[in-house]
């Protein structure tokens, strides 16, 4: 049962263990909460390794396949499978779920139950996205992903947290439902089929691509997000608590790309050869523009929203360049920039739990009293500049690499964030971390305890392992992203 | 002219001033007569169209009965006549613009063919003996005795509703409660308080 | 007199309804002080024996004709009838502990709740102008009078005017159009009159102007813009009981109304009122959306939403194919049973004296109570149509059955009118979540009502795997239409 | 002969009096009532016209449906405008706007 | 044999790194002592192992392999591996030793620090980084190193992170290096693209297939592909081997204590650059623009840096200016294709540079962490070995037969006279005139500094003492080779054909042969007492005399001179006080206004324009709609049934035809 559902199994048990840990009721019983959430966050990894050990790497097909009918009046069914890059996403999320479970918890007090079965819940469902190969089961999970993350910003976020998640939710809900009119034509045109299989091989002239792919785009460019439609995110980050900010960063903007990677692409192959100016030129925008306006920030989650903006302009600029190179870099960008972001958030999170402020001008000197924090910080923001030996190199290179066989300026500018995203960076360390302690907060710092250093260092290590031997990574999406970029160059029309 | 046409225009004209006279006229009471006057005139405009029955009902239970049911409840409620005819002025010209441009356009369609004369005419006199009452009754309590019943269900659902909703008797009458003093029970008249008895010093 | 028997005996849930309607209004009279509960146990003895005997009476394939083609029952009947005693079934439940403790348990109350049901069941079957009328007006009398019925209160009664002085206004609009599709085909009962406008012109100046009457009164009926404006006075006004009410099994109804004049009738028609359908349709989700979000009276904000709502649903019914019926047959199901659960959580938040009607209300609900916050939001997920819960099918549904008939831009309109409607639902999540409770009194539950209410939100989320079933149910109950 | 038109333009003149007099009546919920019933009449005109005219006694009986429906809803809609006036001692249209907004 | 030798390649750079994390993750746990030990231990094993495969290399020994697969993308798979050829083992000896040295230095010299494990570790962890780099076969893991070493100079200039002032530097040095680093990237790039592999010898043994294609950069005018990357990977050498104008960050890294300043910013991690072109020549040789653009950048900046040295009080930024300018001579070297020269002053200025770093961090340490000469003077009794060590440094620097910089700098020097390359006439004139200038602040520094009457407060006077052993044998340690290290490996390492197999030069660039050709067929030592003889006839030895010469006269005899010289030419003494207002430029023009621009972005792009606008605009719309239609709802019922007469009339007059 379990060797045909593993999937499923992947979606459903954080789900019912969330619910679970819903059930250990109010803050009185937390300490049962927080470690039902451990075990099953815990589970969930587990559960989802025997997917990496079982998977054929060298095949692009979809493996483990689950189909049940759903619902036979829309022709929908339940339907599961991955390939190799949803494999990894898969893995990120299981993984990055426990860290946000530990992350959380000291640092969570109120409605402690609520909060974990909002991750784990957020995290069934999450899973569900990436193996989602009915569209309508896509969006399912693509949207009640929503609703979680909604009430996580909302009710354990900052001082203006209900604009920011209010924003949040309505930015996304606007794409998401221009994707849903798309997913509905699909439905029609593929003989009433909400299979993706069938959507591939649906023929579709140039311009009935070139709407269908603007309403996907709207959707999965809020996700993930690219300039213009960006500004939820700075926002929603800035407000969210540490964990929240860290699913946000590290799966939830992911999901952007999988969906260019699973409906654009495939789909819309020819109005994505030639819309991809369009991509490419917003990509290197959200690098150049968004590192700019990174710089003039003072609100270190910001600052780090931004630089995700900028991170993922890569991911965008190497699925439509249409080179393997390009494209592998993009995905392993994407895995790499779950690490860091995540770390970088819970960092953030780190010195918030003890200042209860943002603001870089509060800080100065960190390192005084915090220095294996420091020291971690200062990993993690080589890794978002970029640093060989840091999966943040990986992506970047590949993608450069990858960029520059199609057009050596796209990869100039892009590489422009060699220098601007390590200004940034360095530019909160520098005035966060370095220099003499400032004030009398700061002097009081305690330096992290052995919860913080466990869960920094497991993502150390991640970071580390990813940027100096990205070949296991490389070596699950090869067949997949072969696969994907056939599809992408056969013409629909 | 024939006189039907004749009787037919002047009952017409009559209605219509009477019916606009209702809506105008600045006492309730008036607007409640001019309505009858205009019950009445088509009443016999009815006629004219052989349905001798409905016309005998509509003054028998619109003039007789509604109209006077509105009489009642105008003077009942004695509203303060003086003010109802304020503004009204102010809102004449969107008011009779829409109404115009309403009667127009239905005047239009009326009159763009199929209904004059030529194309659908009158149908022939029915003979003496027929019964207009006879009719309907045969047809009301044959074909359409599943619509009768759900009038009647009607009827009865009207006085429930009207009855419970203005009744109020028995929020305030003082009238005894058979039922309940049949069912008393001696704990509610009478209660027994248990004292610890007083010390005497 | 043979048939009249085998009419008397598809009749039957509609007899037996108000045959117990008058039972109950003897009974009551005299146990209202013995047994206070009897009345209300009698109908839902009736609600209940009434859904089986819908249910029992299926006729064998198709559509099965009564009463000289005045009665039909059909699949889509047998399902609106089963929904509208259910719901109904439901609402009284919920409506129990309100109205007594509101000093509204009277007999009548439940003699007019069965009546407006027995109006509904009646429009539902009815496949002639005059047993549509007499349905319509069976429901609207009903309601008028329960709307007023709480008569302390001058909110209710103002309501109550209103209501019936619009609604009266609608009828006559709608007999008026009868009137001149009667002139323009000769006929009365719907099946000759859709013959009659087959051998036609489509654009017949008479036709129209009888079915632009007749939208309008039907309009009215559904509640959309620009017949709407009785909704929100009703919603925010009439007792909550009775608002559960109307915003649940007439609904119901009234798609069946439009299916038996618009579908049945005028399907020679329906380039024209599929058109009409359109422009109200987006008046309704407009309006709706925009006035929902300036309110801070929670039942006034419902009002508003269903009126959107009601656009949404006609998007259904504008393609003018099965599919979209059935659509918005699925749609007005899990608004209906939405909105019962959304009025039901307002009842179980208020207590005599106390109405919870105000959005500020529910500051801080899941502070107070974490349960209800939970159902709450739920509920307004299921409202803005998120997934997973049952509403976003609903909106799948009809959106789907608008791109099936390439109104694109419409299905883009429609999904941008449902961001602007997120946001007000999300408020109440907003304030039930995220803000400060204004007082730390704990909510009393009331148990009977809540394990009900629990389910029926739930049900919200946990019937996915068994949509399809209903989606089914919906296609199936069109596809047996006359 | 009075053409079928002439009955239709009368009933239409009802009509449009009946909608004038529901605007213009700001001060009295009777009056508006009394629109109604004018509606109504025009209906019953129209009906009965048709009736006549198409030689079919369908219209005349819906025409005493409409009667009796009429009736009852006068019933009721009295009732509760008294019910209105005892709560509100007014019945005064522009004092009824307490459900706005 | 080979799968040891593979084994002590790995060994080499893996022991520092081993060292630097157990030194920095245990720093606490092992002591002071335990951390000098494991870092020092590790280094010296590494000096010891690269010895051993220098001498193996000259055995003939070479090696080309991988060691690991990092990735497979696009079915090319970029791999980890080493290339040890002579140049790598040279530079593997140069690394190693002098990190040795000052490894041992750091010991006194960092001797009270708080943070004593933490600087353990990242020399240490420098030195793998910086053995990584050179030892790379292909150009990823060059790259790697490459930033690696950057990282841990912005670590160790930041080292005192309470200071504003390191803090500002070592952003700067990292940013200004990320510039080079992006053409460095860029050039990587453009290899793969054109070669479809990074692997050094796959790349340049088929760059004669390529020589002909062309790369449209601007739309209209198309480059040489070669030159192309070539440009591209000398822009990164300019950021590393800080080359004008991307030269700005190494003054500023004097901020960072002494023995990195030594390591790192003198001997080794700077000449990164210079090493990247040397190891790249197969295919710089194939593009003169590039070879040009080399010399020329080379020329200036050893022109022009120099120049600034003249005028630096602080002991630190001489010798750091010095820096920069024997790095433009280097650069020079490599532009005149005279490689081998190049990389011989790399070695040569290893040495006496980090000795005159060292000695000058001695001076700091007696000054009690005073930098400023102009409060010195007259040490040379306090600190004699300090002294001797910091003449025999300048002496070489000045470039003093036989010090080992006369060697180098010379050959340079004649490689440059023998280039006829565009530019070689202007880049002999700037090396000449250097000389000069190289002598003169030199001598400048030494007199200041050791020589006529102490100018430091009376507290610092009593407590001047020599610095401990520690300090002092790395000195002496690095002296003898830059003594000797000239005379004794010109003739082996340039001359002969040591570096044939690692380094290209074409037949018509071979500056190095035209020079060799006059010691051809004579013995090691004649060579170079020949070489020396040719050298003291040249102009560039009368010029380092005459530096030196006039030093002693500005500064021990007449002290009064530089005060009248500075005033008559007040604005060029301005301009170079200012650095050629290069810094305030790029602070202003750059740092700023980037920033400026970002702000302004940030307020109306972001804030004002798509969020004010777009997104809350929206809001707003909606919001005002709602607003406006809410008293539409008037609550009078005649309204109400008012709009139901309209809607009526819209639909009637909108769907009626009438015909």
């Amino acid at each position: 049962m379990f060797e045909a559902n593993q999937l499923s199994l992947a979606i459903w048990l954080p789900i019912i263990g969330g619910i679970a840990v819903l059930a250990t009721g109010n803050d009185q019983r937390a300490a049962l909460a927080r470690i039902v959430a451990l075990v099953v966050s815990i589970a969930t990894l587990l559960v989802t390794l025997p997917l990496y050990s079982g998977f054929d790497k060298a095949t692009g097909d979809m493996q483990f396949l689950e189909h049940y009918q759903w619902i036979p009046a829309l022709n929908i069914n339940y339907s599961l499978a991955i390939d190799g890059i949803a494999l990894l996403l898969i893995m990120l999320t299981a993984f990055i779920t426990i860290i946000v479970v530990i992350s959380a918890w000291q640092v969570i007090q109120q409605k402690v139950a609520q909060y974990f079965a909002a991750f784990l819940i957020m995290e069934g469902l999450m899973i569900g996205v990436f193996s989602a190969t009915d569209a309508i089961l896509f969006y399912v999970f693509w949207e009640a992903m929503l609703i979680p993350m909604f009430l996580i910003i909302g009710i354990w976020g900052g001082p203006n947290r209900i604009y920011a998640t209010i924003k949040f939710f309505l930015y996304t809900l606007l794409g998401s439902l221009l994707m849903l009119v798309a997913l509905i034509y699909l439905y029609l045109k593929s003989g009433n089929s909400f299979a993706l299989a069938d959507m591939y091989a649906v023929k579709l002239s140039l311009t009935e691509q070139i709407w269908l792919f603007s309403a996907f785009f709207m959707a999965f460019a809020v996700k993930i997000p690219m300039f213009p439609v960006h500004t939820w995110l700075p926002d929603a980050h800035v407000e969210a608590p540490a964990g929240g900010s860290v699913v946000l960063a590290a799966i939830m903007l992911k999901m952007g790309a999988y969906g260019f990677i699973r409906f654009n692409l495939p789909i819309t192959p020819d109005a994505s050869h030639s819309l991809s100016g369009v991509i490419i030129a917003l990509s290197l925008i959200a690098i150049v523009y968004i590192s700019l306006v990174a710089l003039a920030q003072t609100d270190m989650k910001k600052l780090i929203a931004y630089s995700s903006i900028a991170h993922m302009g890569f991911v965008t600029l190497g699925l439509f360049v249409f080179n393997k190179m390009a494209v592998e870099g993009a995905i392993i960008q994407m895995i790499s920039h779950g690490f860091i972001s995540g770390a970088m958030f819970l960092c953030v999170g780190v010195l918030y739990d003890r200042m209860h402020t943002r603001s870089m001008d509060d800080y100065g000197g960190v390192a005084n009293t915090m220095p294996k924090f420091a020291a971690f910080m200062m990993f993690f923001a080589m890794a978002n500049a970029g640093l060989p030996g840091t999966s943040g190199f990986v992506g970047e290179f590949l993608v450069i690499l990858g960029v520059f066989q199609v057009n050596p300026w796209y990869a100039i500018i892009a590489g422009t964030t060699l220098v601007l995203g390590a200004a940034y960076t360095l530019w909160m360390y520098r005035r966060v971390i370095f220099g003499a302690v400032s004030n009398d907060n700061v002097k009081a710092l305690k330096d992290i305890n052995s919860r913080e250093i466990f869960f920094l260092l497991i993502l150390t290590l991640s970071v580390l392992i990813m940027g100096l031997w990205p070949a296991p990574f490389l070596e699950t999406i090869n067949a997949s992203v072969d696969k994907l970029l056939t599809l992408a160059a056969v013409t629909k029309l | 002219m024939t006189f039907e046409q004749l009787a037919f225009y002047f009952l017409a004209s009559v209605a219509v001033i009477a019916a606009g006279l209702v809506i105008t006229v600045r006492n309730p009471v008036r607007a409640a007569m001019f309505l009858i006057l205009t019950f009445f005139t088509v009443a016999v405009i009815w006629l004219l169209l052989e349905a001798e029955f409905l016309a005998i009902v509509l003054v028998l239970v619109y003039v007789g009965a509604v109209m006077v049911l509105f009489l009642f409840v105008v003077m009942m409620l004695d509203v303060d006549v003086d003010q109802l005819r304020e503004g009204f002025a102010e809102y004449l010209p969107i008011g009779m613009t829409v109404a115009v441009i309403i009667l127009l356009q239905l005047v239009i369609i009326f009159t763009s063919g199929p209904f004059d004369i030529e194309q659908m005419p009158a149908p022939a006199a029915a003979a003496a003996d027929y019964g207009n009452t006879h009719q309907l009754g045969l047809l009301l309590y044959t074909y359409y005795v599943y619509p009768f019943e759900l009038a009647a269900a009607l009827l009865l659902l009207a006085i429930v509703a009207a009855i419970s909703l203005s009744l109020r008797g028995r929020l305030s009458s003082k009238r005894q409660n058979p039922d309940a003093q049949v069912r008393v029970h001696k704990d509610d008249r009478l209660r027994v308080v248990k004292m610890n008895a007083e010390k005497q010093d | 007199m043979n048939n009249i028997f085998a009419d008397i005996q598809l009749a039957t849930p509609e007899i037996f309804v108000f045959s117990m309607a008058c039972v109950i209004l003897l009974v009551d009279r005299f146990t209202h002080e013995r047994m206070p509960k009897a009345s209300f146990l009698l109908t839902q003895l009736t609600l209940l024996v009434g859904l089986y005997l819908v249910y029992t009476t299926v006729p064998e394939g198709g559509a099965v004709r009564a009463f000289n083609d005045m009665f039909v029952l059909d699949g889509m009947a047998t399902l609106t009838k089963l929904a509208v005693l259910f719901l109904t079934f439901i609402v009284l439940i919920y409506s129990y502990s309100y109205i007594t403790e509101r000093k509204m348990y009277r007999g009548e109350y439940f003699v007019l709740i069965l009546n407006a049901v027995l109006g509904m069941m009646v429009m539902i079957s009815a496949s002639h102008f005059l047993t549509i009328y007499i349905g319509l007006e069976l429901l609207s009398l009903s309601l008028y009078t329960l709307v007023a019925m709480n008569r302390h209160s001058g909110l209710a009664t103002e309501a109550a005017m209103k209501y019936f002085v619009l609604g009266a206004l609608a009828s006559g609009m709608l007999l008026y159009g009868m009137s001149m599709i009667y002139g323009a085909t000769g006929s009365l009962d719907i099946e000759s009159i859709r013959d009659a406008i087959q051998g036609m012109e489509s654009d017949d100046a008479m036709l129209i102007l009888g079915l632009v009457f007749i939208v309008v009164g039907l309009g009215f009926k559904l509640g959309v813009v620009p017949f709407h404006m009785w909704i929100p006075a009703i919603y925010q006004g009439a007792p909550t009981s009775v608002v559960l009410f109307i915003g649940t099994a007439p609904k119901v109804a009234a798609f069946a109304l439009i299916m038996r004049l618009l579908v049945e009738g005028f399907q020679g028609l329906a380039v024209s009122w599929s058109d009409m359908l359109v422009i109200i349709a987006i008046l309704s989700m407009a309006t709706g959306n925009l006035l929902a979000i300036v309110q801070t009276n929670l039942k006034r904000m419902l009002a508003f939403s269903t009126i959107s709502h009601m656009g949404y649903f006609l998007l259904g019914i504008l393609s003018a194919n099965p599919n979209g019926y059935s659509a918005s047959l699925f749609y007005i199901l899990v608004y209906s049973f939405t909105s019962l659960a959304a009025f039901g959580l307002i009842i179980m938040m208020s207590r005599a004296g106390f109405e919870a009607e105000e959005i500020s209300d529910y500051k801080g609900l899941n502070k107070r109570h974490p349960w209800f916050a939970f159902l709450v939001a739920l509920v307004m997920f299921s409202m803005a149509g998120i997934p997973p819960t049952v509403g976003f099918f609903a909106k799948l549904s009809v959106i789907q059955a608008l791109i099936d008939v390439e109104m694109y831009w419409l299905a883009v309109v429609a999904v941008l009118f449902a961001v602007i409607g997120a946001y007000y639902y999300l408020r109440i999540v907003k304030t039930v979540y995220f803000d400060k409770p204004e007082t730390n009194e704990p909510i009393e539950a009331k148990s009977g009502m809540q394990f009900v209410l629990s389910l029926n939100v739930i049900a919200l989320i946990l019937i996915m795997p068994w949509i399809g079933i209903i989606m089914d149910a919906c296609i199936n109950a069109i596809s047996t239409m006359g | 002969m009075i053409a079928l038109s002439d009955y239709l333009i009368l009933g239409a003149i009802l009509f449009a009096i009946s909608v004038a007099g529901i605007y213009l009546n700001r001060k009295n919920v009777i009056i508006l009532l009394m629109s109604i019933e004018l509606m109504l009449l025009a209906v019953n005109l129209n009906f009965i016209a048709f009736s006549h005219y198409l030689n079919d006694l369908a219209g005349q009986v819906f025409v005493f449906f409409i009667l009796t429906v009429a009736a009852a809803e006068s019933a009721i809609g009295l009732a509760i405008i008294i019910v209105l006036f005892r709560r509100r001692h007014t019945i005064n249209i522009e004092d009824l706007d307490t459900l706005k907004g | 044999m080979m799968d040891d030798m593979k084994l002590v390649y790995l060994a080499i750079p893996l022991v520092c790194l081993f060292a630097a994390l157990v030194a920095g993750v245990f720093g606490r746990q092992i002591g002071r002592v335990g951390a000098h030990s494991i870092t020092v231990a590790g280094v010296a094993i590494a000096f010891v192992l690269s010895l051993y495969v220098y001498l193996d290399v000259l055995a003939g020994n070479t090696f080309n392999g991988t060691v690991y697969v990092w990735g497979i993308s696009d079915n090319f798979p970029f791999e980890v591996g080493f290339l040890i050829d002579s140049l790598t083992a040279t530079m593997m000896v140069i690394v190693t030793f002098v990190s040795l040295m000052v490894h041992i230095y750091t010991i006194g010299y960092m001797h009270d620090d708080p943070g004593y494990q933490r600087f353990f570790s990242y020399i240490s962890l420098f030195t793998f980084a910086m053995l990584m780099l050179v030892m790379s076969n292909n150009f990823l893991q060059l790259f790697f190193g490459w930033e690696l070493v950057g990282l841990v100079s912005y670590l160790l200039i930041g080292f005192w992170y309470t200071r504003d002032t390191a803090i500002y530097a070592n952003m700067k040095a990292f940013l200004v290096n990320r510039v080079g680093d992006l053409g460095f990237l860029i050039g990587i790039a453009a290899i793969y693209a054109t070669f479809g592999t990074l692997d050094y010898n796959a790349v340049f043994a088929s760059v004669p297939e390529v020589l002909g294609q062309t790369i449209e950069i601007l739309p209209g005018s198309e480059w040489s592909i070669i030159s192309f990357i070539c440009i591209m990977l000398f822009i990164g050498a300019m950021g590393k081997s800080a080359q004008v104008p991307l030269h700005v960050w190494l003054p500023d890294s004097m901020e960072g204590p002494t023995p990195i300043s030594a390591l790192i910013h003198a001997a080794t991690m700077v000449t990164a650059g210079i090493f990247m072109v040397a190891r790249t020549s197969p295919l710089f040789e194939f593009s003169e623009t590039a070879l040009s653009l080399v010399m020329i950048i080379g020329a200036i900046t050893a022109f022009f840096m120099a120049l600034l040295g003249l005028v630096q009080n602080d002991i630190k930024r001489v010798v750091a200016y010095s820096t920069l300018s024997q790095l433009g001579y280097m650069t020079v070297g490599l532009g005149a294709s005279g490689y081998a020269a190049s990389i011989f002053h790399l070695g040569t200025h290893a040495f006496f540079k980090a000795l005159l770093f060292l000695a000058a961090g001695s001076v700091i340490i007696a000054m009690h962490h005073e930098q400023d000469m102009r409060k010195m003077g007259g040490l040379r009794k306090f600190l004699p070995w300090t002294y001797i060590t910091a003449v025999i440094g300048s002496l070489a620097l000045a470039g003093i037969p036989p010090f080992s910089g006369f060697f180098s700098k010379d050959l340079i020097i004649e490689s440059v006279h023998h280039s006829e390359l565009f530019g070689s006439g202007f880049a002999y004139a700037a090396v000449l005139s250097g000389v000069g200038l190289t002598a003169f602040y030199s001598f400048r520094l030494v007199f200041m500094t050791f020589h006529g009457r102490p100018r430091m407060d009376q507290h610092t006077l009593q407590h001047l003492k020599e610095s401990p052993t520690v300090v002092i044998l790395p000195l002496i340690l690095l002296a003898i080779p830059s003594m000797f290290a000239g005379a004794l490996f010109m003739n082996p390492m340039v001359f002969s054909d040591f570096f044939s197999g690692a380094i290209f030069v074409l037949p018509q660039h071979d500056v190095i042969g035209a020079i060799a050709e006059d010691y051809q067929g004579k013995s090691g030592m004649a060579v170079v007492f020949g070489f020396m003889l040719h050298g003291i006839l040249q102009p560039p030895f009368w010029l380092a005399a005459g530096g030196v010469v006039l030093a002693w006269l500005f500064y021990i005899r007449m002290p009064e001179l530089p005060g009248k010289l500075v005033a008559s030419v007040k604005p060029l003494y301005t301009l170079l006080m200012n650095k050629y207002y290069i810094d305030d430029f790029n602070q202003k023009f750059f740092a700023d206004g980037t920033v400026a621009v970002g702000r302004l972005m940030s307020k109306y792009g972001d804030t004002i324009f798509i969020d004010g606008w777009l997104v809350n605009g929206t809001a707003k719309a909606v919001g005002y709609f709602s607003r406006v239609l809410k008293p539409l709802q008037s609550g009078l019922v005649n309204h109400f049934a008012f709009a139901m007469i309209i809607g009526l009339l819209v639909l009637m007059t909108w769907f009626i035809k009438v015909n």
